[in-house]
């Protein structure tokens, strides 16, 4: 392993990523710290998605360079091993997996060896429900354990995928727009959820919902047109003439 | 968890109904009189027998297909491919008894004027080697045929495309005399199985027997690994492959290795199968073939380990059926299952016997129809 | 008319008794046609042509159509209209008992070919001088050659000309008394000749040809020869582009439902057989009603054909395919099981054996470009592939429907958004796709079998195509399609025809690893979504 | 649409004969069965559906004519699909389950292949009707079709004196009858003098349907200034856009004649003929052979079947005279049992269609005349030769390495492959 180019634990420079000549990320750049809560934000089109994509390896930038915990090459790896490095990703819609129960949910998601031999011989130890126990705990599903996800409500829906996440133990959490279709009380308690998350880990939200970004008190990105157009505290960026134009239009 | 339960529930009827089999068949055949209605008439044995080694196919394909998604129309090719290893080591049994006498080549090849045998055919003639042969080689081909596929991400119906293409050129493959396989005769006129008479009614209820015990071990098999960590990672790939892969699994590696032993218990099914049936030909390679093996599986319900078995058993029984009674209808009726299944009865007869039982039991919702995520995640 | 032909006979039948007065050549070879022997008829065959009789032309070209009749030792002419006259004598008379044709054989067949092209080498029609010189040109029969010298100098028709001087290289070289000289310009004729008859002819001189010649023609072969295997080349190209052009036809319509509806249609194949057996009911009524449209048969039958499998491709989509959208794998296998039903219901009502599909007098015969031979049906096939090729795309340009079809394509969820009708689009859609599949159907039925299996023997290679060439582009159907044909032709002469084709299909599985959308992928967000 | 209810009600009686089977098993003593075992369903059902309907009318006017042995005859007819491994599970049905006394029935090679060993355990009669590749002989089998050397040597002979061809094209699809056939006449050709260079074999799949290369292949075979023949072993679906495509190149029968040993009466009737007048095939029999048999025959075939379209073949015939040499040798042996009927059946003789005396030979071969017919516009065939006198079937080919020493015979010998060189039964 190389040393370290950057202290950030995740670093963009110059990432572009074109589709059909449609430039879905131009020469974007943004750096994370350990343990920040990072909240992005940006019109549709804007490139929060692909930013995610190309953070988990779905997507290859075609220029650009992306690091993690500054030596390890993102653009290089594939899901798995982006995954295994410790970044964990929340869909926009909620993706479980509905056929299985709530707690084999989690029990897929736990930390562990993934290799096929390692699952087909795997036997669930005393550590592994404790932790399982524990997790269903924080995201309030101790009640459903035996449940299909798929009978699950869209909020539960949510939650489960955010316990998941927490079952990888990774550094870095990417959430895409966690407070879809909830009510205002899960839309409280989510934001509750994720504060608690980032003090240890990193986690980069990405949100519409104005309201919820204020309740999460964090440092703001704007995207627009697949670059960073502004940085700071949320009134420090909507006080930003250009972002006022990019909502509001002229 | 509930759903264990009721699979163990399940696995028991279904070891003992086999287990029952491979005691009332033998009985009934051997013991009881021929006069008696009960006796089971020699014919009927291999019939069974082919019964038996097809559930195993269709058990290798619901294993793919109904855990993992992976829908194969080539799996054909795997049983015929073990059927090919068995016949090899059944022709080189026959020795000097062929038409010709050759102590060694057998009588296709000297009819072509072959002068020795090729270097594939070495060492078919001692069975360990041919029974490992029977594993590794459909074993070798869907590893690397799957290695292929899985690692560049070929998914949904250009798999199942490609697969057929795989069994088609096999296919065309094994035609060509050339090849060293008979040809469009194949392999046929098998004298004997390990030193037994293979014509002998004893040997072929001993056959029966085996393929039972195969089947029986097969199911164990399949069901030790979707109980397992990684048949929950199966169904997790199954229902939401991306998210299986951002979870941090490599999802190639488990359709690979998942891939490798459905072809292994297809080709012991097709090794059974071929010194019952008397007969190995490259038509068992036929794309309709695998495709109606799929239909099998559809019809007794995918994504459980007893609908194959059942599906197999009750398509093929009707199939011998129709094909004595009325054989210009059989195709109509095999064309209306496909459609009839797919459309009206979705998780085929398991599954549906299972929502009318936890209609009954009331309280949970019908779930959606299988497959419920599907692509959605990408 | 009628009128016309009977003045005719009437002179024929006074020419006829005026010979009759004198046996001659005709006269004597006549019983030997009674004989039943081929041998003795190929003789009289010979002694006819050469008797200068006026009744020899009429005769032979009896016996080739048939009507050259023997009845207790005597030999009768049967006219087209079914009157018998007295091959000896041409008198008209009542219609013998017993009488049977005279029959023929190949050895017959050539004789009467050579006799009766030397006879016409002379006729008025330039089309029968062309017949007459190949037809000499072929039997080498040195008899001909005073004849051949006149015709040559009256000829004004170019390609006769040259028919005829070939006629007459080839007379010389087989002529063991011609002279060296006459021989040397023969071979430089056919030399210029240049094709695949010329090198025949060439390599094949007969025993105690002069050495100076024998040496002119091993040179002037060596030089068609190379000739030859640069124009074959270009030949197999053709040959693949056929086969291309096949394939385009039998994938297209696939590629349309596959495209828009990311239906696997196996019933695609059946589609095709419904065309061609639509082909086939068209032909019959004709034959029974219309005789005189069969030429324009096919042209009646595209229309019915794209209605017929058009229907058949709305009905199933509305009564099977749209309960299973969203479910690829389910679609496939009811679609298999249509196909199968089809199949059957097929080979019920019209029996498990092949129907015949005739081929219209201007699809036979071949156009024949320097060293290329292109068969009329081949191209007729081409020609067509690619017009409906070109009104399939655009029509999806520039239609409504067109513009749905492509919306739907790219976008599902936001085509219905705005308001377009896509469950009726899907109806269309797979209707027209299973209609180009009829149509293809008409244009097999002209090269294959025309049998309830003649579906699944495409269905695969359709398959091929459209995955090689991408999904849901009809230009990657147009290249995959021949790709694959051209391909497939350029391997043959080297593999086989079998193992030829065993390397397309691992050639195309590796593809499909490395681009698993094809060669023409749509990409980006569209497609991942 | 009158053909559907035709086929469904035949469809129906076959239904009621095999049920009539089952339930008749106690009344198995007063009547005698015979299964007639061709694929009804599946790619075989083209050719085989009329040899099981030529059974039916053939045991049908047996009953009328007082059946056999004071018995009736019943036919018990199953559908082996066209699937290999379902011949030897029907033929075991029917022999075991249905007990019938002799068996009329496959097609393929590999099917005959498949049921082989059933009626070797078994012990019972199988009578197979198709020309095939020779090289076998089974105690339990008689091949009622013809052997190479009844079809494909005269053929060849045939073309080398009348049409003077030196230069051969041997075309087949890959398989073993083709193989087998060609490595006959390559041998064979050779003998007379032609050289290698003047033979160009070639094999194509089977449904092959793109045959522009080949035709042209053989054209150009065919214009080194030799005269040029094809011998086609071509099978079944694969001809149809082989003839097409013949035609569409001009190949005509007086340039390249073509002479095909699978192409009969049925297989044409699915080509407009008129561009392949002239071409040939070699059978013992055609529909259009001129005798008082044959024509009777054609009249009960068609008034049974209720169709004057329908046309008769070569391998009718041949289930005709194994149907009549089976009744003859169980009423030598005044008994079906199986031992007797095969020591009976040897050297029985009965009238062929085409006016001759066929007779059964001890290598369970009979012999046959051999017919060469050119294609005529009507799809009918005109017989252009025939041999003088009968040809006895050989079961092992002289011009093979393998089976040049090798003769079948069940009557002194009791051996289907004894080598006359090494004197034992077994090579």
């Amino acid at each position: 392993m190389s040393a370290p180019v950057t202290p950030a634990l995740l670093y963009l420079d110059n990432v572009s990523v074109s589709f059909d000549g449609f430039r879905a990320l131009n020469a974007l750049s943004l750096a994370v710290d350990h343990a920040e809560m990072r909240a992005i934000i940006g019109p549709n089109g804007a490139g929060k998605t692909t930013m995610m994509d190309v953070i988990t390896g779905k997507t290859r930038p075609n220029e650009g360079t992306a690091l993690f915990e500054g030596s390890h090459d993102l653009t290089a790896l594939d899901e798995a091993a982006i995954a295994e490095l410790g970044i964990g990703r929340k869909f926009q819609t909620p993706t479980v997996f509905e056929m299985h129960s709530v707690e084999d949910n989690i029990l897929l998601a736990l930390k562990d060896n993934r290799s096929p031999l390692a699952t087909l011989l795997s036997r669930r130890t005393a550590r592994e429900r404790e932790r399982i126990d524990a997790l269903l705990e924080r995201v309030r599903l101790t009640a459903h354990r035996r449940r299909k996800a798929g009978e699950l409500s869209h909020g539960q829906k949510q939650w489960l995928e955010i316990g998941m996440l927490l079952a990888q133990q990774p550094k870095l959490l990417l959430i895409d727009e966690p407070a879809a279709g909830m009510t205002d009380q899960e839309t409280a308690d989510t934001a509750d959820l994720l504060r608690d998350i980032a003090r240890t880990q990193a986690v980069i939200v990405v949100e519409h919902d104005m309201t919820f970004v204020r309740d999460l008190g964090v440092k703001v990105t704007c995207l627009h047109e697949g670059s960073v157009l502004a940085e700071g505290t949320l009134d420090a960026v909507s006080a930003n003439e250009r972002v006022v134009e990019v909502y509001l239009g002229r | 968890m509930t759903t264990q339960s009721v699979l163990d529930r399940q696995s028991i009827i279904v070891l003992l109904l086999l287990a029952a089999a491979a005691v009332l068949v033998p009985v009934l055949n051997g013991a009881v009189a021929p006069g008696s209605p009960f006796h089971l008439s020699d014919h009927l044995v291999p019939l069974l027998g082919k019964y038996v080694c097809f559930a195993l196919l269709a058990l290798s394909v619901d294993l793919i297909w109904g855990f993992c998604g992976i829908l194969s129309l080539g799996h054909g090719a795997f049983f015929a491919l073990g059927g090919y290893a068995m016949g090899m080591y059944l022709m080189r049994q026959i020795g000097p008894r062929g038409v010709y006498a050759d102590p060694v080549l057998p009588d296709f090849m000297v009819f072509l004027n072959w002068k020795e045998l090729p270097w594939f055919w070495q060492g078919f003639d001692w069975f360990p080697f041919a029974a490992l042969m029977v594993l590794v080689v459909p074993g070798i081909l869907a590893f690397v045929f799957g290695w292929f596929a899985f690692r560049s991400r070929v998914t949904g119906v250009y798999l199942s495309i490609i697969t057929q293409a795989m069994t088609f050129a096999l296919m065309l493959a094994f035609f060509r005399n050339d090849m060293g396989f008979g040809g469009n005769n194949g392999l046929t006129d098998f004298k004997d199985i390990l030193g037994f008479p293979i014509q002998a009614a004893s040997t072929r209820v001993v056959l029966f027997v085996l393929s039972v015990a195969a089947l029986a071990g097969g199911y164990l098999i399949c069901r030790w690994v979707v109980n397992s960590k990684f048949g929950k990672v199966l169904v997790a790939v199954r229902d939401a492959e991306s998210r299986t892969r951002f979870l941090g699994y490599r999802v190639e590696h488990y359709k690979l290795a998942v891939f490798t032993l459905s072809a292994m218990l297809a080709g012991v099914a097709g090794a059974l199968y071929v010194p019952q049936v008397g007969i190995i030909n490259p038509s068992e390679f036929a794309p309709a073939n695998s495709i109606e093996v799929v239909i099998w599986v559809a019809v007794g319900g995918r994504g459980t380990l007893a609908g194959p078995i059942l599906g197999a058993l009750l398509v093929n029984a009707g199939k011998t059926w129709f094909t004595g009674v009325l054989p210009e209808f059989w195709l109509f009726a095999l064309g209306g299952l496909f459609v009839f299944v797919t459309l009206l009865m979705p998780r085929g007869i398991l599954g549906a016997a299972k929502d009318l039982y936890a209609q009954a039991g009331q309280r949970l919702k019908p779930r959606p129809v299988s497959e419920p995520v599907s692509q959605a995640a990408e | 008319m009628t009128s016309l032909r009977r003045l005719l006979q009437a002179f024929v039948l006074l020419i006829g008794m005026v010979s009759a007065v004198v046996a001659g050549p005709y006269e004597d070879a006549l019983p030997k046609f009674a004989a039943d022997s081929y041998a003795d008829t190929e003789a009289a065959i010979g002694a006819v042509a050469g008797s200068g009789h006026a009744q020899a032309l009429n005769l032979v070209e009896a016996l080739r159509d048939g009507r050259l009749m023997v009845g207790a030792g005597q030999v009768y002419i049967r006219d087209a209209a079914g009157q018998f006259v007295e091959a000896a004598t041409g008198r008209s008379m009542e219609a013998p008992v017993g009488a049977k044709p005279v029959r023929v054989n190949n050895r017959v067949r050539r004789a009467v070919e050579a006799a009766l092209g030397s006879m016409t080498l002379l006729s008025p029609d330039a089309g029968i001088r062309l017949d007459a010189a190949r037809a000499v040109f072929r039997s080498r029969d040195a008899a001909a050659l005073p004849t051949l010298e006149k015709a040559i100098g009256q000829e004004s028709d170019a390609a006769v000309k040259g028919a005829l001087e070939s006629a007459r290289a080839a007379v010389l070289l087989a002529k063991p008394d011609a002279s060296s000289s006459d021989k040397l310009a023969a071979v430089e004729t056919l030399r210029a000749r240049g094709d695949q008859d010329a090198l025949a002819l060439l390599s094949s001189l007969p025993e105690g040809t002069p050495a100076g010649v024998s040496e002119a023609a091993i040179k002037a072969a060596e030089g068609i020869r190379s000739r030859l295997a640069l124009w074959n080349a270009v030949q197999n190209v053709w040959y693949g582009i056929s086969l291309g052009s096949v394939l385009l036809l039998a994938a297209i319509g696939l590629s349309i439902t596959f495209g828009t509806m990311g239906v696997i249609n196996m019933a695609h194949g059946e589609m095709v057989m419904i065309g061609a057996y639509t082909t086939f009911l068209v032909q019959e009524a004709i034959r029974t009603h219309a005789p005189g449209l069969f030429g324009v048969s096919l042209f009646i039958a595209l229309p019915l054909a794209f209605l017929v499998a058009g229907l058949i491709g709305i009905l199933i989509e509305r009564t099977v395919i749209r309960f299973l959208y969203g479910r690829a794998l389910e679609t496939l296998l009811a679609t298999w099981g249509i196909s199968l039903i089809l199949q059957q219901g097929v080979r019920t009502i019209f029996g498990p054996t092949n129907r015949e599909v005739g081929t219209p007098a201007w699809m036979s015969g071949a156009l024949e470009i320097g060293g290329l031979s292109l068969t009329y049906n081949r191209v007729a096939i081409v020609i067509f592939a690619f017009a409906v090729f070109a009104t399939l795309l655009l029509v999806l340009r520039y239609t409504s429907l067109g513009l749905y079809v492509r919306a739907v394509t790219q976008n599902r969820r936001m085509a219905g958004s705005m308001g377009i009708r896509t469950n009726r689009i899907d109806a269309l859609a797979f209707g027209l796709g299973s209609g180009v599949a009829g149509i293809a159907g008409v244009a097999l039925s002209q090269i294959d079998n025309v049998s309830p299996n003649l579906g699944q023997g495409y269905i695969i290679d359709s398959f091929m195509v459209v995955v090689f060439g991408g999904v849901g582009n009809l230009w990657g159907t147009l290249v995959g399609a021949m790709t694959l044909g051209i391909a497939n032709k350029l391997l043959e002469p080297y593999a086989g025809a079998v193992l030829g084709k065993i390397v397309l299909l691992v050639a195309i599985i590796l593809f499909i690893q490395r681009r698993p959308r094809g060669l023409f992928a749509l990409k980006g967000r569209a497609v991942e979504a | 649409m009158l053909n559907v209810t035709r086929r469904h009600l035949m469809a129906l009686a076959s239904a009621a004969l095999v049920s009539g089977a089952v339930m008749g098993t106690a009344q198995a003593q007063e009547t005698i069965k015979v299964g007639v075992l061709h694929s009804l369903s599946g790619t075989m059902a083209i050719s085989e559906t009329t040899l099981k309907d030529v059974m039916l009318m053939l045991i049908e006017e047996q009953n009328k004519k007082g059946g056999l042995l004071g018995k009736k005859l019943e036919a018990v007819v199953v559908d082996p699909a066209s699937n290999w491994p379902l011949f030897a599970e029907k033929a075991r049905e029917l022999i075991s389950q249905n007990k019938v006394s002799a068996v009329f029935g496959c097609w393929t090679s590999v099917s005959r292949k498949s049921v082989l060993p059933v009626f070797k355990e078994l012990n019972s009669i199988l009578f197979y009707p198709v020309q095939y590749e020779g090289e076998e002989s089974e105690r339990n089998v008689f091949y009622t079709g013809a052997a190479p050397n009844q079809q494909a040597i005269p053929a060849v002979d045939y073309l080398a004196k009348e049409e003077k061809v030196e230069r051969w094209v041997l075309a087949g699809t890959d398989y073993v009858y083709p193989r087998t056939t060609n490595k006959i006449l390559e041998s064979y050709l050779k003998s007379k003098g032609v050289k290698a260079e003047d033979i160009m074999i070639n094999y194509t799949p089977f449904g092959h349907s793109d045959w522009q290369t080949i035709v042209a292949d053989i054209k150009k075979f065919g214009s080194a200034g030799k005269k040029t023949a094809v011998v086609s072993t071509i099978n079944g679906d694969a001809n149809v856009p082989f003839y097409k495509e013949l035609a569409n190149q001009g190949v005509k029968a007086t340039d390249i004649p073509v002479v095909a040993f699978s192409v009969g009466e049925e297989e044409l009737a699915g080509i407009d003929t008129k561009p392949l007048v002239g071409h040939l095939a070699a059978w013992n029999y055609f529909q259009s052979v001129d005798t008082p048999e044959n024509k009777a025959f054609i009249e009960k075939w068609k008034a049974f079947t209720k169709n004057d379209k329908r046309v008769t073949n070569d391998p009718m015939e041949a289930h005709v005279i194994g149907f009549n040499m089976w009744v003859k040798a169980v009423e030598k042996a005044g008994s079906t049992d199986p031992d007797k009927v095969i020591d009976a059946i040897v050297g029985v003789e009965v009238p062929n269609l085409t006016g001759g005396t066929s007779k059964m030979l001890p290598n369970h071969h009979i012999t046959k005349p051999v017919l060469i017919g050119e294609i005529k516009e009507d799809g009918q065939f005109e017989t252009v030769s025939q041999t003088d006198a009968l040809v006895p079937g050989d079961a092992w080919s002289k011009y093979l390495d393998g089976s040049k020493d090798l003769i079948a015979d069940w009557k002194d010998l009791k051996c289907g492959n004894y080598n006359t060189v090494t004197k034992k039964c077994g090579a």
